[in-house]
């Protein structure tokens, strides 16, 4: 907790309360305890509160469940990770302490459930330890079922009094969550909470109380990733989808399956990952834009019919949850791998849009701008997300839905005569006209994955081959100069520039402020458009002597990621490096920072 | 990060379409007449000639014309291979898609434009092979399509492959000495994966041929029919026994088949070639188009009158 | 035919003989009059009288046939490509005679059939005129059946009179080729060739002959890339094969499944592509390499099962014959376009080896390459060939099949202890046992998509993930430091450099070799290996003011193709540029030199 | 261009292994005694406590056990899901590939090593969703291998959505308001595909799956076993009905049941949940393995006692 770690007070005397601005809490058990559920109702709270929050959990491998871990950070102020180091630990087990306490700052506070850990003395030298018995307390608290189910509810109570929360909006999300089912559950869990809340920390000294955080003008939503995505697309207007189960990609088709009917649409769930893109392809053409998506193996079958979607030019969203790769990979982790394959995957030269949303609220509106991408320009668009912001809740501020709500259904009105692969519109985009359509004219289009006229019919003409695929490139030459301007975090000139996409745009951040602090003359760069690439980057680098590429991938054959490809393959310049990991962990700030001082120190 | 504009705004609906001179009237449909074969044909079809595939495409012409379909509202989709170059054909809406892939794609037409009733055709290849579990899937979901397979026991546009229809011994370039793998039976394949609506005619009998479109069109589901078309450039003569003109037999299903009795109907597809034609299967029952329908007014009841973007924000409004 | 256009000789007087070191014969007709028989026979024969050969051919895209070209070109001296311009041009119809003019020399000769086309008197200025009424000849000869099928053949025996070709060895081949069959059928074609030989062509006075070529130590052979692909595999010890048909690809599949059961192997035609690569990497997991192929829409079908053969670490071999994309694209047409996919097909970072042959006799030995690389590093490998390769003629020589021929069956020996993905081999390298393989310590591995331990079981350890990305990225590095070093065509330094890969070599070394002639300072560069590429590139670029990559492939968002993309990337040279098209035809070399001098002329 | 060199030498045939220290003695398949348990049993599954799924292991190794396999030629593969997970809780040669692929992969071993018999297992959605295809024709082409699907009526791994066996009305996460897509009948459709041997079993009754795995094993052709078993974690009691101790029927085909029958043996695969378990139907009929065996034959016969580079050769003479 900025601050409070560092002021270790004498033991004795009288709980006193103290301000701080932020803190980390990481919660350790098993995923079967509802840990997850403590760090949600946290998050919800901190939302509630204009807080800022970002969570960060592991899932464990197993069905079964089995360990696992939720971090919540909250801040009065900015929060742009979910922290590198907690302040404090609660671990229900001893192998949770044992496998986290390595996490926690020093002179962080450990609160662990006296009923299964016991405090390892060298630690305790360390670290200031709290142990209750959370596990026996609940069973009494319930009345003796024996069973410890709600010792969650019972911790909440606990981080409620250590961090001085609202208790009646606690209350209220407690209601909300067990409301329903029968009243019996909603007391237990009541009982629980106030149990904890009320148990006496006596050998606990001091209370948290979190700096107001400067008044929101709107109400803040609290979400994970995939479910900003899955929203966002429904108020871009997307009606119709198809898609196939895979982790972390699921949700979102679970959401959509479950929401597009009271707006009148569906998605369906199909055979496999090809029948989906086809069937969204088939939707998009029937004149309004669907979505499809996939994770890791999935996307790699979706290529083929992508193809034809470029080929065709019809507009289609694909949603590439990125998880640990290759093959079936690490279905559980975080990987920025899948770059390649939405730049250039499928055989011949295939020209898509490629964009990355780099939070939970940009997932929202990535959402957006890839629908309206994908129809102005008559395309394919791939967001390129992931696990970890699949994964992970913030609080960012509502959205104004009477204004931004899209109507995108599609427009019959009859045409006099019609070539949706015109050489001549002067705007050089396909249009499609839907089935249903009628062309005055008696002459009707074809769609199709040959190459072809202007009418789609096929042919083996030299030139117009070459007319079509100058055509289906250089409409994304046109789109990258419709990019809004790309700026730095930070100021536009100095030592290193830290480049990066997605989901690593919160620890670049916190790095550049980190650095900033101390004088470094570090900027960031988060690029959002992968493909094609916003125009005027050179100016940019042209500003710093060190321009590294920061990447969860590998650094491959050459020594550098992905994206660190793509620009030193455009813009050719020798001080772009990569700075990588594959260990399916998202960045650390920390790591960050030395990776790239480190490379600084080298030469070129 | 709440400083995220949209720089893309969302196209006007027209945006969809090349902007028209001056906009059309719409045509009501009761002012249709039916389309002439010359308003409704379009390429010269680049089949060779004497292949069956031609005789499919007049009739699915003489289709249109008889039952005055509305032009614009003509939707024909096709997969890869000789047969699937139809689309071309025809001077309508039309899509060409990818190899096996027709079903799911047309599926999609099907679900989300209830106005539209979608023709698919294909080759054998396409639809037993590459594109065998969307067969049986789409048949099992009974969406709502006609599907019109037409099967030459061989792969025409690759030049002569064994196909999943070839018969044991069928000299192709894959089997040099012969086919060796078992040949499938689309008729038990479609009634064993749930299709409710099963049908098998030929090429070279046009009558029975439009009898069968216009039965699977009128079908309120799954409309199966494979149609035997001849590859005279590879198979020739494969379905001769099949024509009484080249002295063959052409056996129509018995008329006391119940074609709601699905083991009569699979004992059906027993006989060896030339076998029988004509309607194997017809059942009716709730297509997932109907289901969906369904499970969309459910829904809709719960938010009626509410404007999306309020449904939307009320969604939002639980999760403060 | 270099000289004998030049030197126009005065109508009247007696033929004369005349020496020459090559010709480029066009002949245009419909497919059905079998005009790619001719050009077969011409060929065969080149290779038999040890010239060189290339051949170069247009499929019509009907079913049913349609106008289609033959042109193929014999010289003494080493030849190329299969030419720009054509020093004859033998046409069957008016469409042949007017659609192909153009591609005849200025003063080149016509011979065209009297009986079907009739010459246009501007043309008659420019090209020697030779109407001979073919058609009618020819059914005069059969014996007036009415049908003029042999005309071909006729055709040939004017071809072997005007050329002085070798009577008896054309004889030869028409009896192996019409053999077999009904003996009258191989009369009914003698009897064409000869009318054709002995019909007098008193308006034609001049008679070509060829320089004899230098003596080669071996027999030539004389066939397609696809032929000698597959044959190669076959040397290599391929044993195991499993694919589904798709043009151009299916001749290889079609060869191999007619030959392998000789060598008590098989190929198997799947239900699809997907079905075709995991029953390949079933036969290599069972112990030896297999092969699977496909092309366009095919390859992109393979990937995800690719990435599971890189994960797992499989040998496996992958022929992707490139044709004109995206989608279905344009298949009877030749593309560079798959360069993309080849190297980053697949989802997550899935390093794998890429390899292109360059022309027919490299296809032979890049597939034996291809095998053993694949077996050395346990990798997939694909072979990345083309349309142009797959279907043109060359003659090269006979392969010592006694030194060559490999067995790789595999190897059941007995182990004490085994771990596949062992982390502390000094190689680095991954070794698989196949089943059936007995392990004392009675540890048996698997092998998975998931990431793994040494074992091959699961693992969720960022440690691991972090070691076995990096131990299948580090293998293919050891590729690379193992391959030839790699030499330029021509003077290691100079004003231009023309890079290119796979079929575009000829045409290149021709383009070297003429503007060498003219004193220009221009060499080549081939590159063989393309994933990984070849070290110390570099040094050669050093030599050079302009690298321009040449490529059959589009100039892409950036202005340059997908070879120019890797280099840059990985040089970060801007001098770097592409040279790119994308009309579906082989190149030219005026189109190269033209290209190449425009743009040095230009500023970076 | 003959100056090509092959810079990559074969490796020596023993290079395909890691250098074992002495290479060891082979033993003769006579002088083993059958593999216990603990020499079978690998890592401790990580299926949930319950999952029908451990039976199903445990039943595998019994038929080790009692079958005496040589340990080196058991191999075991599986595609994708939680039963798929199978092959790291075996110590024995084992593949785990991708989702719904395993059949191709096992045919390629089986079609390539005849000294092996090949298991495959796997889920209802890696075998009859986007395996489904795979699955058909596998079975037409009787590939010589053993399937066992293991069925629960959901998605596993993923975590509850509607698999293709899921009943109407289940309530998945794809299916809040329960499942519309009618189920496929595994049964039926492995009839239909041309299977040779079909059988029902469920993990409840360990002696009957160990008898239909040893039916299985034996038949000589792909043998087909859907065995129920129990998802406790997102379909619990969906096999209730099917298990005596839970006051369920557990009926057996008929003994008078013709397995050779195709007609009866579909009609017994109607009957409604819990329906029949036994084998459906099984019938000889030459495997693909054997077909493709005959063409080799046939072949080498032309070629006898040549080595490979002297057919080579000749065959290249062909093409001077
Ligand atoms: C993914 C993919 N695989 C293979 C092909 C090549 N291909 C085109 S058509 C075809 C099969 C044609 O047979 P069929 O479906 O029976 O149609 P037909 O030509 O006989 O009418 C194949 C294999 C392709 N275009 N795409
Ligand atoms: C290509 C691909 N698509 C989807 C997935 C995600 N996935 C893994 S297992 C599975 C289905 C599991 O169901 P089932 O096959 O019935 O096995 P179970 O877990 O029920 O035993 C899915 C969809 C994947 N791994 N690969
Ligand atoms: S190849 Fe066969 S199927 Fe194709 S067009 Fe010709 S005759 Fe018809
Ligand atoms: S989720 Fe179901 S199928 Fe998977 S292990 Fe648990 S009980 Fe078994
Ligand atoms: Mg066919
Ligand atoms: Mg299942």
């Amino acid at each position: 907790m900025s601050d409070a770690a560092s002021t270790a007070t004498p033991a004795g005397g009288t709980p006193k309360v103290m301000k701080i601005e932020e803190a980390v809490i990481r919660i350790a058990g098993n995923s079967q305890d509802g840990i997850q559920a403590i760090g949600g109702f946290l998050a919800r709270l901190a939302g509630r509160s204009e807080q800022e929050v970002m969570t960060f959990m592991t899932i464990p491998s197993t069905i079964s469940g089995g360990p696992s871990i939720f971090q919540v950070r909250i801040g009065s102020g900015e929060v742009l990770s979910a922290g590198d180091e907690a302040d404090m630990l609660l671990c229900f087990y001893q192998h949770s302490y044992e496998g986290h306490i390595s996490s926690l700052k020093v002179g962080g506070v450990v609160l662990y459930d006296a009923d299964h850990v016991t405090p390892n003395p060298e630690w305790q030298e360390l670290y200031r330890h709290v142990g209750v018995h959370i596990s026996g307390l609940t069973v009494e608290a319930v009345g003796g079922t024996g069973r410890d189910k709600g010792k969650n509810i019972f911790a909440l109570g606990l981080l409620a009094k250590i961090f001085d929360l609202n208790v009646p909006r606690l209350t209220k999300l407690i209601e909300e969550r067990f409301g329903g089912k029968d009243p019996s559950i909603v007391q237990n869990a009541l009982t629980c909470f106030n149990a904890g809340y009320n148990h006496s920390l006596e050998n606990l000294l001091k209370t948290y109380q979190f700096a107001a955080s400067e008044k929101k003008d709107r109400h803040q939503v609290v979400m994970n990733g995939n479910e900003a995505l899955a929203y966002g697309l429904i108020t871009a207007g997307v009606r119709f989808g198809a898609g196939y189960p895979i982790t972390p990609w699921s949700d979102i088709m679970e959401i959509l399956r479950r929401e597009l009917p009271k707006y009148g649409g569906s998605f369906i769930q199909c055979e496999d990952e090809i029948a989906s893109i086809s069937m969204a392809l088939g939707a998009s053409y029937g004149g309004r834009v669907a979505v499809t998506g996939s994770s890791g193996p999935g996307i790699s079958l979706k290529t083929e019919a992508l193809g034809w979607g470029v080929m065709a030019e019809v507009p289609l969203v694909i949603v590439d949850v990125q998880r640990g790769g290759p093959s079936t990979g690490m279905p559980t982790n975080v990987e920025q791998s899948d770059l390649n394959i939405a730049c250039f995957g499928g055989h011949g030269d295939s020209p898509r849009v490629v964009l990355a949303p780099s939070s939970v609220e940009d997932a929202f509106y990535t959402a957006i701008e890839a629908v309206n991408i994908a129809r102005k320009y008559s395309t394919p668009v791939i967001i390129l997300t992931d696990q970890a912001i699949a994964t992970r809740i913030e609080a960012f501020e509502e959205p104004d839905f009477q204004k931004i709500c899209q109507d995108i259904s599609p427009d019959f009105t009859p045409v006099s005569d019609f070539k949706p692969y015109d050489l001549s519109v002067n705007d050089g985009i396909t249009r499609h006209i839907a089935p249903g359509t009628r062309v005055a004219s008696g002459r009707y289009p074809i769609v199709t994955g040959l190459e072809h006229d202007e009418l789609g019919h096929p042919t083996g003409s030299p030139k117009l081959h070459t007319q079509m695929t100058a055509k289906r490139r250089n409409k994304l030459r046109q789109l990258a100069s419709d990019f809004p301007k790309v700026k730095t975090y930070g100021p536009d000139e100095g030592q290193i520039l830290l480049v990066g996409w997605g989901s690593s745009q919160g620890p670049i951040r916190e790095a550049v402020d980190r650095a900033r602090a101390l004088g470094e003359a570090v900027s960031g760069l988060h690029i959002k458009y992968l493909n094609p690439l916003p125009n005027g980057l050179e100016e940019i680098f042209r500003g710093f002597h060190h321009i590294f590429v920061v990447e969860l991938n590998d650094e491959g054959l050459y020594g550098f990621g992905q994206l660190a490809t793509l620009l030193r393959a455009r813009h050719c310049d020798p001080r772009i490096r990569g700075i990588n990991k594959s260990d399916g962990l998202t960045w650390k700030v920390k790591e960050i920072l030395d990776r790239a001082r480190a490379l600084a120190s080298q030469k070129d | 990060m709440s400083d995220i504009a949209i720089p893309f705004a969302p196209l006007p609906r027209t945006g969809a379409i090349a902007t028209p001179a001056a906009p059309l009237p719409v045509i009501p449909d009761t002012e249709r007449k039916g389309l002439t074969k010359k308003e409704i044909a379009a390429d010269h079809p680049t089949w060779c000639p004497g292949c069956g595939d031609f005789s499919v495409l007049a009739l699915y012409f003489k289709l249109i014309e008889k039952r005055k379909m509305v032009h614009e509202k003509i939707t024909t989709v096709a997969g890869i291979g000789c047969s699937s170059r139809f689309p071309y054909f025809v001077q309508a809406h039309g899509v060409h898609f990818i190899h096996g892939r027709a079903l799911p794609f047309a599926s999609g037409i099907s679900l989300s434009r209830p106005d539209l009733h979608v023709f698919v055709f294909g080759g054998d290849g396409d639809a037993f092979s590459i594109g065998g579990n969307h067969f049986n899937h789409t048949a099992r979901k009974n969406i709502k399509l006609t599907y019109c397979v037409m099967d030459n026991w061989v792969y025409g546009l690759t030049k002569k492959q064994t196909s999943p229809t070839s018969p044991l011994g069928f000299k192709s370039k894959t089997d040099q000495w012969g086919a060796i793998d078992y040949p499938i039976n689309p008729m038990k394949q479609a009634i064993a994966a749930g299709a409710t609506f099963v049908a098998r005619t030929t090429h070279t009998n046009p009558n029975h041929v439009l009898a069968m479109m216009e039965a699977a069109m009128d079908h309120d589901g799954f409309g199966f029919i494979e149609c035997l078309s001849e590859c005279v450039e590879f198979y020739e003569g494969a379905f001769d026994a099949s024509n009484p003109r080249k002295g063959g037999v052409f056996n129509t299903v018995p008329a006391d088949h119940d074609v709601t009795d699905e083991h009569a109907a699979y004992k059906l597809a027993d006989q060896p070639f030339p076998g029988l034609f004509g309607i194997f299967y017809k059942k009716s029952k709730p297509t997932k188009n109907a289901k969906e329908l369904e499970i969309n007014r459910a829904a809709q009841d719960k938010v009626k009158g509410q404007p999306d973007w309020e449904i939307l924000k009320k969604t939002f409004d639980r999760m403060k």
